[in-house]
């Protein structure tokens, strides 16, 4: 099997996808001859050109409203926004549009499109090339918000997203894009949606989190271990719909629950999964619900490290409530 | 660039049928128009007897929508607005099928999910109608470009408003559709305004159609309550379109003789002498003199068409009225294309209330726009 | 004192405001001469004209853009958006720019502005007149959220979110808006905002809501009362920054807690609230922490009543955490 | 339509200085052009050493900016976008406060929150630069329109690329500027790039003044390497506003002769001659021989200029690598105008967790674009 950083692995899907299905088409700023400016569509527009990958004008608003219209159509739009801090331009064609053509119409027309987009901080881009937005589109009805960790998922969940038939939110951790390699299948296969990946197994806490911050809890869990707490770390992969199964057995094991976030604070998706499981394991809970995120304030430039939860806040939290009686 | 396309008055004068229409053409086009203003008018009682919660008439427009979709085949998309129903009266769609939307009820195409005068009609290629404005112009111009992908000949029609114009959505559908060249026709119907607002507060563009200079395409003015000229200018466009030269913007100019929708009240806006005015140019009544003159109407035929029209109607609204709204648990149906396991759960704690705690009431609300 | 309606609250704060400051001005489509669609602005035009009262042309992107750069140019713009549901075209200006143009320029470009729009069900509106969408603005920092429930608060926050210098989601649930009458002061006056509202003093359950779910939570309160379950019904008000001490001090009271929001479950305002008592209240709660709320759909037309919480559902739910043990 | 205004060659062969411009208006312009081509390159040359981030270069587009900005005096306001610091440097903004926002640091203005090139520059009337393209067409509208309400006499500027067209904000902020007549000037600076995306790929439009025809306002083409035909067009666009015969739009043609930013190669994917040909051009070469033309131009006045800036430049680089980051808790300042029970708690974290567990470590991360 070959090896690839997550950025080939996206590329690698792309590739497939489109040699695959002819429904398949691509669209969005500098993603033709320049390739994305991540490289994540080098390659498909000297193979494909213009008519299926298309250098769109500047603006998000038309990405997504035409990328709609080719869904509603019978294709398989993968629209790209350049950096997930400008989807807002074409916001309302996500939230009123994509995620509730099906719905809207009794089912006369859905809406299938993949909206891939890097997200996330990592790349000292300050606040507007840093965001994550997450939140905004899982609470959103009808829309399935995916974001994998590893080259292999994001391979996997990319193509499982482009074969079926709801509007996805394809969330790439930018700071992951090149941050190792791993063997991903060669050719066509899915990663199920909608299921977590155990990435640790444990027994003392349980640490959801999802996206670049995997990474900071692997490392976190790890120097917990070393102090002699077992973590068990979950990768929740897709936020919308989720695995609320997964996390509930996991807490009802361990009574103990960290929830690792890059977003603000306030309504991150962290808030959803606490109240998840004061909820419905409310008896299994021996110590606080623990929310380790980013602030409530925009992401910053120079001090972006100490915005983003790193593997020593996460440490602490999973020691508080580890140590908590 | 403020004179305006017209046909009616010349082809009145004219010997032989304008434009290649035949009679059968032209009896179809007056007829889907009686019948609209029918449809609007049995609408705004019904709306006012409580019996449908909202609606928006598009009394005035009738040339404007006809005349331009007698131009477009079946096979055409079209993204219509709320106000554009005539064109799925023109395409056939049963009566029954509108009323059942209006109403919200059990056998409605799109479940008793949309507020009235937002269809879906797939079977007639009519695109499931939203509210926010504008939003499908770009999506229009998306299917004119996976037409070209598909290397098919057919042709994507988006209506919207002279209000509509101001959206970004304008900007960034008639801009894709520029550059890729795509086979949509943007008609937008100038009928003076958005709810309140004139169309001269609207733009400081002296017309709508000039527009289209930002965006490499021909705009197109056109007479909107000459039923003839509008459809000159569709057909032309759509041939454009066929032929590969890209989109067309046609300004149809025309007036919005009734109220914004049932709740709303021009007289607090609007000068009556205007009102007058834009009455006298009436398209019915200016494409029945056309017609009266080519022998093709008589006070008979009109009296019959209208009374079949309303027969026909009454009994759909009566059908429509008589079905039951829609089962409880379609509310969770079709947000997905399966349902996920939180809204199975949540499916169930409904179900499980109403066992439990009996039917949940309706009380009810009033629309005020 | 005089009685007042919500609308007409709003109307007189409107008023009030543009006498008191010539810095204030409305701005918005149909707000002039017609006087909103909703009358909220009724009068306003005739004594300000268009230097003051705009009617503009239809673009939220074009309302919250240009009330932005009014705002940084030092006015106090109270821009209208016609309904909530219609803001999506406009959301970048506020999410983007209108949140982050303090904080991004050190503090040298305060952007005042108040962003009035009707929000939530109650009128048969369908899916796009019926939307309550205020976690997208919590979830957003730099912005401030307000919903009153009553036409004394409705007037005093909005006095209260023209006069301070952040900007301002001010949400009027139009459910509420001639819902019933109450006696305002004339005049000038504030409520200030961040603080919630004791509706109801209890000690059995505490029931934490806001907008238009807060009568739903009074008729739920009083039938639990008869059946001798005693609630403390807070009314939040300001949602973002928000009166987690109030929240917590009752819940530690009660250990009881139950959350009641029109908005779709996940990741609704409610899961912020679940998630703080989680973590800060873990050691109190005695119960499952229970959220009533809109379905994780778009907003049905026909069957909105099923949609939205009534006051059976709220009982159902009071009842269920009473009686936990 | 697509011609353009020009200016330099006629004036290189006239007897007076145009325009009414000095030999002191013209050195001063001369100077700024200059001061921002050595700005940019030492921007870049800090880049490539790891010293700063990241920049965006302005190289060939000094003569656009420098020039219309000659015509607007301080109490202008002005929203620039991240490509326009000519416009600082012109303004007499301290080489210091410039390179203290690339690096970031403590004394930045903007306390190290924005990425290079994003100035906030309140005392110089330049408003906080954003990263999504074109929000500050409609805020300028706005401004402009508070302008209208004070009954100020004053002019507000808002520059953007001809990528910016594209997008809502640019249609929005027109639209308003035309319906409301508010002085406004918008400098849609034609580089001919949006990043990869040629113009001709942004817009079916043959020019991009011409898409004010569909807002009523003027649209003037004029070559953007010529500095006083970029002058000309500018004052005439202020004195319109001031004249209350409202907003206008300026497309100014030029190059961008070096990359999108320091992240970007234009090799992958423009033309070779392309550059050659507009590297002839160079608009600050074109106004020397102008100058020289004048006798306003000497080799060693060049010189001395040059070594003048750069030992400015040298100092500032220095002091502001010298100067020491924000401190941490800076991060929770100015979200709003008071701290929020929240933010305090937040904060608190934060240093708790460096008192117990150190200092947070900075891993860097590169910026692709
Ligand atoms: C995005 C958005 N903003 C506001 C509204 C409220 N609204 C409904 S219709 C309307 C006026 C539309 O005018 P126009 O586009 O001219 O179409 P017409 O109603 O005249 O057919 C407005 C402002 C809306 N539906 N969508
Ligand atoms: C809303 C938004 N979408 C995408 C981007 C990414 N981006 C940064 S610069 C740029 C091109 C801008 O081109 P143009 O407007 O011509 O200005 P120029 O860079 O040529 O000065 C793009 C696409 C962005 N910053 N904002
Ligand atoms: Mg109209
Ligand atoms: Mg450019």
């Amino acid at each position: 099997m070959p090896e690839m950083t997550m950025l080939q692995a996206v590329n690698d899907a792309l590739h497939v996808a489109m040699a695959k299905d002819d429904r398949v088409v691509l669209l969005g700023e500098d993603i033709g001859k320049k390739g994305g400016v991540f490289g994540a569509t080098a390659g498909l527009w000297d193979k494909y050109g213009d008519l299926r990958v298309m250098d769109t004008p500047l603006s998000e608003n038309g990405i997504l409203g035409t990328a709609v219209g080719m869904g509603l159509y019978g294709l398989r739009p993968v629209p790209e926004i350049q950096f997930l801090d400008f989807i807002y331009p074409g916001f309302d064609q996500i939230v009123s549009e994509m995620a509730k053509f099906r719905y809207r119409s009794g089912g006369e027309y859905p809406c299938p499109c993949v909206v891939r987009s890097p997200s996330g901080g990592g790349i000292k881009g300050g606040h507007y090339h840093s965001q994550s937005a997450e939140s905004y589109f899982i609470h959103t009805p009808g829309l399935r918000v995916v974001m994998p960790s590893t080259p292999r998922d994001a391979k996997g969940m990319l193509l499982a997203s482009i074969f079926q038939d709801d509007p996805v939110i394809f969330l790439e951790p930018k700071a992951l894009y090149r941050h190792g390699k791993q063997e991903v299948e060669s050719g066509y296969f899915e990663v199920e949606l909608g299921k977590a990946r155990v990435v640790r197994a444990g027994d003392g806490v349980t640490v959801v989190t999802w996206g670049a911050m995997v990474p900071v809890c692997e490392a976190a869990a790890e120097k917990a271990a070393e102090k002699g707490v077992s973590v068990e770390l979950l990768d929740l992969r897709s936020l919308l719909p989720w695995d609320a199964d997964a996390v509930l057995a996991s807490v009802r094991k361990t009574g103990r629950l960290v929830l690792v976030q890059e977003a603000p604070r306030t309504l991150g998706f962290a808030s959803e999964i606490a109240a998840t499981a004061a909820e419905k394991a409310i008896d299994s809970l021996r110590a606080p619900v623990a929310r380790v995120s980013g602030f409530d304030t925009p992401f910053p430039y120079t001090l972006e490290h100490v915005y983003k939860p790193d593997a020593q806040r996460v440490l602490n939290a999973i020691e508080f409530v580890a140590k908590y009686d | 660039m403020t004179e305006m396309l017209q046909v009616l008055d010349a082809a009145t004068k004219a010997q032989k049928l304008p434009l290649g229409l035949t009679a059968d053409d032209l009896r179809a086009m007056y007829r889907a128009m009686v019948a609209t203003r029918a449809f609007d008018q049995r609408c705004m009682n019904l709306q006012r007897q409580g019996r449908i919660g909202f609606c928006v008439p598009s009394i005035g427009q009738e040339a404007s929508q006809v005349g331009a979709s007698y131009a477009a085949p079946l096979e055409d998309w079209v993204y219509p607005s709320y106000r554009t129903h005539s064109i799925a009266i023109l395409r056939g769609v049963p009566w029954k099928t509108l009323f059942d939307q209006l109403y919200g009820n059990g056998t409605d195409v799109v479940k008793g999910r949309q507020m009235p005068n937002h269809f879906s009609l797939r079977a007639w290629n009519l695109v499931s109608v939203s509210s926010p404005i504008g939003t499908q112009i770009s999506q229009a111009a998306g299917t004119a470009r996976a037409i070209q992908v598909r290397g098919e000949k057919r042709v994507v029609w988006t209506w919207f408003g002279d209000g509509g114009t101001s959206e970004g959505e304008f900007h960034a559908g008639l801009n894709f559709a520029g550059v890729w060249k795509s086979p949509c026709v943007f008609m937008c119907e100038n009928n003076h305004w958005a709810i309140s607002v004139p169309c001269e507060r609207q733009t400081a563009s002296e017309t709508f159609a000039q527009k289209a200079v930002a965006y490499g395409m021909p705009g197109v003015r056109v007479d909107g309550n000459d039923v003839l000229a509008v459809y000159q200018a569709a057909k032309e466009a759509r041939e454009r379109a066929l032929r590969g030269d890209g989109p067309t913007l046609i300004e149809s100019v025309t007036f919005r003789l009734g109220p914004h929708s049932s709740s709303d009240d021009p007289k607090r806006y609007q000068a009556p002498e205007l009102l007058e005015t834009w009455k006298k140019r009436d398209p019915i009544a200016r494409f029945q003199a056309f017609l009266e003159k080519k022998k093709l109407w008589t006070p008979a035929w009109d009296k019959q068409l209208s009374d079949e029209i309303a027969a026909e109607i009454g009994k759909a609204v009566d059908a429509a009225e008589q079905t039951p709204p829609p089962a409880v648990e379609t509310l969770f149906d079709d947000v997905y294309a399966t349902l996920p396991p939180h809204l199975v759960e949540q499916r169930q704690a409904v179900l499980d209330q109403i066992r439990t705690s009996g039917a949940i009431q309706d009380t009810g609300g009033k629309f005020p726009l």
